[in-house]
């Protein structure tokens, strides 16, 4: 660790860990639903589940970002944090937060919680993965601002690298376009419109600034390959993602009530929306096969390059399948959307989180890397935990295609109750998949508490 | 057969790049805005719309519920079923959950009041008179 | 540190300097290469889907077609194709150490720019005042699609043209250094190519 | 200062050639001029017109062959689509 303030990253790490677990747990409770309908019911209803769900991936991607931040900006700037104490204050405000919010989910009837949280006096809640509650939603922008406070001044103070701007750039759009979850017009077409404003371009827009900035930041350090190569590669490959994503916001807007022209736009640029994709699968093989130095944490390595390769696979080449208007016409809406969704979290931004992680992690633990054995379970948990959901991913994709012929393609469409039925073998597979993921998960998480041989500090 | 390439001017591609199309979607969301009242039914929003659009809201229907395709896809589609099942079955189906039936999917009851049934199928039937440019593909949604 | 230019082949370095005139590197900063070819691509199949759609109403496309001003586009053609003509002078200038020179003939091309914009405009505002809108129909989507995003490209490559000129101006380019007028001049140029396409796809061929 | 006038010279000869293409795309249109021998001369003064600007104003006939087809191709592949539109319609 080359400066102290690195460690408040630390906490930041081991809370979106352990909220990742929890996320898991509630997807197979989901899971099983899906298939054993009255599963804890009513004690846990499926909108309850899926919120949860939804809602922990966001928190502990966000808890992710910070703490990647927290780590990176300070080495990229070659100074310490603005303020540690207050990174430490945010990280128990949101925790808190964070934590409070799921148990009034699970604890209180979503109605109830709405009337307690303030939604009569500004409308916000009950919007898909926006449920928070009002003093939540102000909750998440205040911990932002601080939280962007503290970068920038410590970016202010320091060296400025094209990597921490980028990131920072990233961050203060995902904070910026935040404050569109606070638009909620009665009008439902414009009420979408702008939740898109907030959804898509946080995930097909500024999170990719994030992403790329991570990636390029644990590309250097474990490749060694110059910075000004990377660092003009990462601003290539940015501007390719925000010249396809902004407009491909239309791929959104086919169905919705707005304007048809939105799916010309729409179709075809989304269409292009792969490409900045394959450039960073291209650009992270490219530059761990130019590399100057053997670096001895393998697993991050590993991880560097899945990222690429998921989040081809499930933002580009899933995302791809579905986004022209004709075919978006029968698809929207269906599993198929859920199977792009899945692969496009987990290879897009779990990965890359779990990238800083598997960097960072045994910096702030005092070594370079962990040791040998520690590196092969972690190794085993990625191709367990990717494996897994390369298979959600296609059984849904099954499940999906199944549900479009019967209940939208065929002469004699079903209803949508009867389909789900006809599909149940997809969804139990998907559950035993479920399954090994969790299983994948618990080895990332035992491969933290492996002890011995560790490798010296570099 | 040299080609320059540097940071400085690829750094200057992105910004006037993303700004370039960032302008080009508010003029697109401008004319969206124009266009809007001739599609969205927003002429049919009434005070009782309203406030189902609000019970939609705080009884989290998204969370198992698609409408106009968004939200979760574990229960049938929504923005269309004004039209599929008609007022009076949307109301009596809501007041007879949870079915209780072994093994099926369950809805809770949310125990509104006749008065919000009206509201909330109100909602329904403004939603499902906005041009979704014929979508869904048939009745079944 | 940004300035620091890197080349891609070091060998090339010294080709450069040695003037070798047969094989040169690409005209420009690589970086807005990739941006060339991305908006190539994108207007590509725009145009691709514009003939497409309008196999499946050609009468709607060719009584569309026939409100076009013709003639506006046909002059926005000869301005446009003159001012890649100044703009290119503008590069030999720099190349011959002619900073002034450069700066003019750009300084003419914008101008040329400046009266693209200005037609352009007025076909808009009378297709506007008609009450033609992007929805309209599918010709109409087609025709202010296209040109309005072209029209956007003029005005950004202007704005990059100002800059450059400001530059050379000042100065800042030179025989040997010349990388940001060819830069600017690749991205014009795509401009009218670009045009060249979608003046006699839209306003002529039916 | 020669080889600047003489670039120079060659630079506005190509200009000259391309206002006189532009023009006869106009008259074509200005004619009323339809159907596939029409189209098909139009698309083929596109591709020259693009030719001459890619290679000459923007100076790629210096450059690697690859980056010319690329240009080149593109011309003939949205060309070649367009016209099987047309043809099809």
């Amino acid at each position: 660790m080359q400066y102290q303030s690195q460690a408040v990253a630390k906490p930041y790490f081991i809370a979106a860990i352990g909220l990742f677990v929890g996320q898991i747990l509630f997807g197979l409770i989901m899971g099983l639903q899906y298939v054993i309908g009255d599963f804890l019911f009513p004690a846990i209803p499926f909108n309850v589940a899926r919120m949860v769900h939804t809602n922990l991936l966001i928190v502990w991607l966000l808890f992710g970002f910070m703490g990647a931040s927290y780590f990176l900006v300070p080495e990229e700037t070659e100074t310490e944090l603005f303020s540690p104490k207050l990174a430490i204050i945010t990280f128990w405000v949101f925790l808190v937060a964070g934590a409070l919010t799921v148990l009034g989910y699970l604890l209180v009837p979503y109605s109830t919680l709405a009337e307690m949280t303030g939604n009569n006096i500004l409308a916000t809640m009950g919007r898909e993965f926006l449920e928070q509650p009002l003093i939540t939603k102000i909750g998440i922008v205040i911990v932002a601002l601080s939280f962007l406070f503290n970068i920038t001044m410590t970016l202010l103070k320091g060296r400025k690298t094209s990597i921490s701007l980028v990131l920072t750039l990233g961050l203060l759009g995902l904070a910026v376009f935040f404050l569109f979850s606070f638009y909620n017009p009665v009008n439902l077409v414009k009420d979408k419109y702008y939740w898109w404003w907030v959804v898509h371009l946080w995930v097909e827009g500024v999170w990719e600034l994030i992403l790329g900035a991570i990636l390029a930041f644990v590309l250097i350090k474990v490749t060694g390959v110059d910075r000004e190569v990377i660092e003009k590669w990462l601003y290539v490959i940015i501007t390719m993602t925000l010249i396809t994503g902004i407009i491909g916001t239309g791929h959104h807007y086919y169905w919705i009530g707005a304007p048809e022209y939105w799916q010309w736009w729409g179709s075809i640029f989304s269409a292009l929306e792969p490409i900045p994709f394959f450039m960073m699968t291209v650009f992270a093989f490219n530059m761990v096969s130019r590399r100057r130095r053997e670096h001895p944490n393998k697993a991050a390595v590993l991880w560097a390059l899945g990222t690429g390769v998921l989040a081809f696979l499930g933002a580009g080449v899933w995302g791809f399948l579905h986004t022209l208007a004709p075919v978006n016409y029968y698809t929207h809406g269906t599993q198929l959307t859920a199977a792009h969704g899945h692969l496009a979290f987990y290879g897009a931004y779990v990965a890359v989180v779990l990238t800083m992680i598997s960097y960072a992690m045994p910096i702030l633990r005092g070594r370079a890397a962990n040791s040998e054995k520690a590196q092969n379970m972690e190794k085993l948990a990625f191709w367990l935990m990717s494996i897994s959901m390369l298979v959600i991913t296609l059984l849904l994709t099954g499940a999906g295609i199944v549900q479009i012929w019967l209940q939208r393609i065929s002469p004699t469409p079903m209803g949508f109750m009867a389909v789900q039925d006809q599909v149940s073998i997809f969804y139990w597979l998907r559950e035993g998949t479920g399954v090994v993921f969790l299983i994948g998960l618990v080895i990332y998480i035992s491969s933290f508490f492996v002890k011995g041989g560790a490798k010296a500090a570099a | 057969m040299s080609t320059t390439f540097t940071k400085s001017m690829a750094r200057n591609i992105f910004y006037g790049g993303s700004v370039f199309f960032f302008l080009l979607f508010v003029a697109l969301t401008v004319d969206t805005t124009h266009t809007l009242p001739k599609r969205d039914n927003s002429q049919n929003i009434t005070p009782s719309v309203e406030r189902g659009k609000k019970l939609w809201e705080t009884n989290n229907c998204i969370g198992c519920h698609t409408l106009l395709g968004e939200g979760a896809y574990f229960a049938p589609e929504l923005g269309n079923v004004y039209k599929r099942r008609g007022p009076e079955f949307i109301k009596i189906w809501i007041k007879s959950q949870p079915t209780g039936a072994p093994g099926r999917r369950q809805m809770p009851n949310f125990h509104l009041t006749d008065e919000e049934l009206d509201d909330l199928v109100n909602f329904l039937k403004y939603t499902s008179e906005i041009n979704t440019a014929k979508w869904p593909p048939n009745i079944e949604g | 540190m940004n300035t620091q230019v890197l080349v891609i082949d070091p060998a090339a370095g010294l080709a450069r300097e040695a003037r070798a005139p047969r094989e040169e590197g690409l005209p420009g900063d690589f970086a807005i290469w990739i941006f060339i070819l991305a908006e190539m691509l994108a207007f590509g199949v725009l145009f691709v889907a514009y003939a497409f759609t309008r196999a499946g109403d050609v009468e709607l496309f060719n009584a569309s077609q026939e409100t076009l001003n013709r003639t506006a586009g046909a002059i926005n053609t000869l301005v446009l194709i003159t001012s890649s003509y100044f703009v290119m002078r503008a590069v030999t200038a720099i190349k011959h150490g002619l900073s002034k020179d450069c700066a003019w003939w750009l300084g003419a091309a914008l101008m040329l720019g400046g009266v693209f914009v200005g037609i352009k405009a007025m076909e808009f505002h009378d297709k506007f005042a008609a009450g033609i809108t992007l929805s309209t129909n599918s010709f109409y989507m087609f025709y202010l699609a296209l040109t309005f995003f072209h029209f956007m490209h003029v005005l950004m490559g202007m704005i990059i043209l100002a800059f450059v000129i400001a530059k050379a101006w000042r100065g800042g380019y030179s025989r040997q250094d010349h990388v940001g007028v060819e830069t600017g001049a690749s991205f014009w140029h795509m401009v009218d190519l670009l045009w060249i396409i979608l003046f006699p796809l839209v306003y002529v061929i039916r | 200062m020669n080889t600047y006038a003489s670039s120079n010279r060659f630079s506005s000869v190509i200009w000259l050639l391309l206002m006189v293409l532009t023009l006869t795309t106009f008259a074509i249109g200005e004619a009323g001029m339809a159907g596939s021998g029409a189209m098909l001369g139009l698309l083929l003064i596109a591709l020259v017109k693009g030719q001459i600007v890619a290679n000459y104003f923007m100076g790629l006939r210096h450059v690697a062959f690859g980056w010319r087809a690329v240009i080149l191709a593109y011309f003939l592949l949205v060309g070649g689509l367009i016209a099987l539109a047309y043809r099809w319609a």
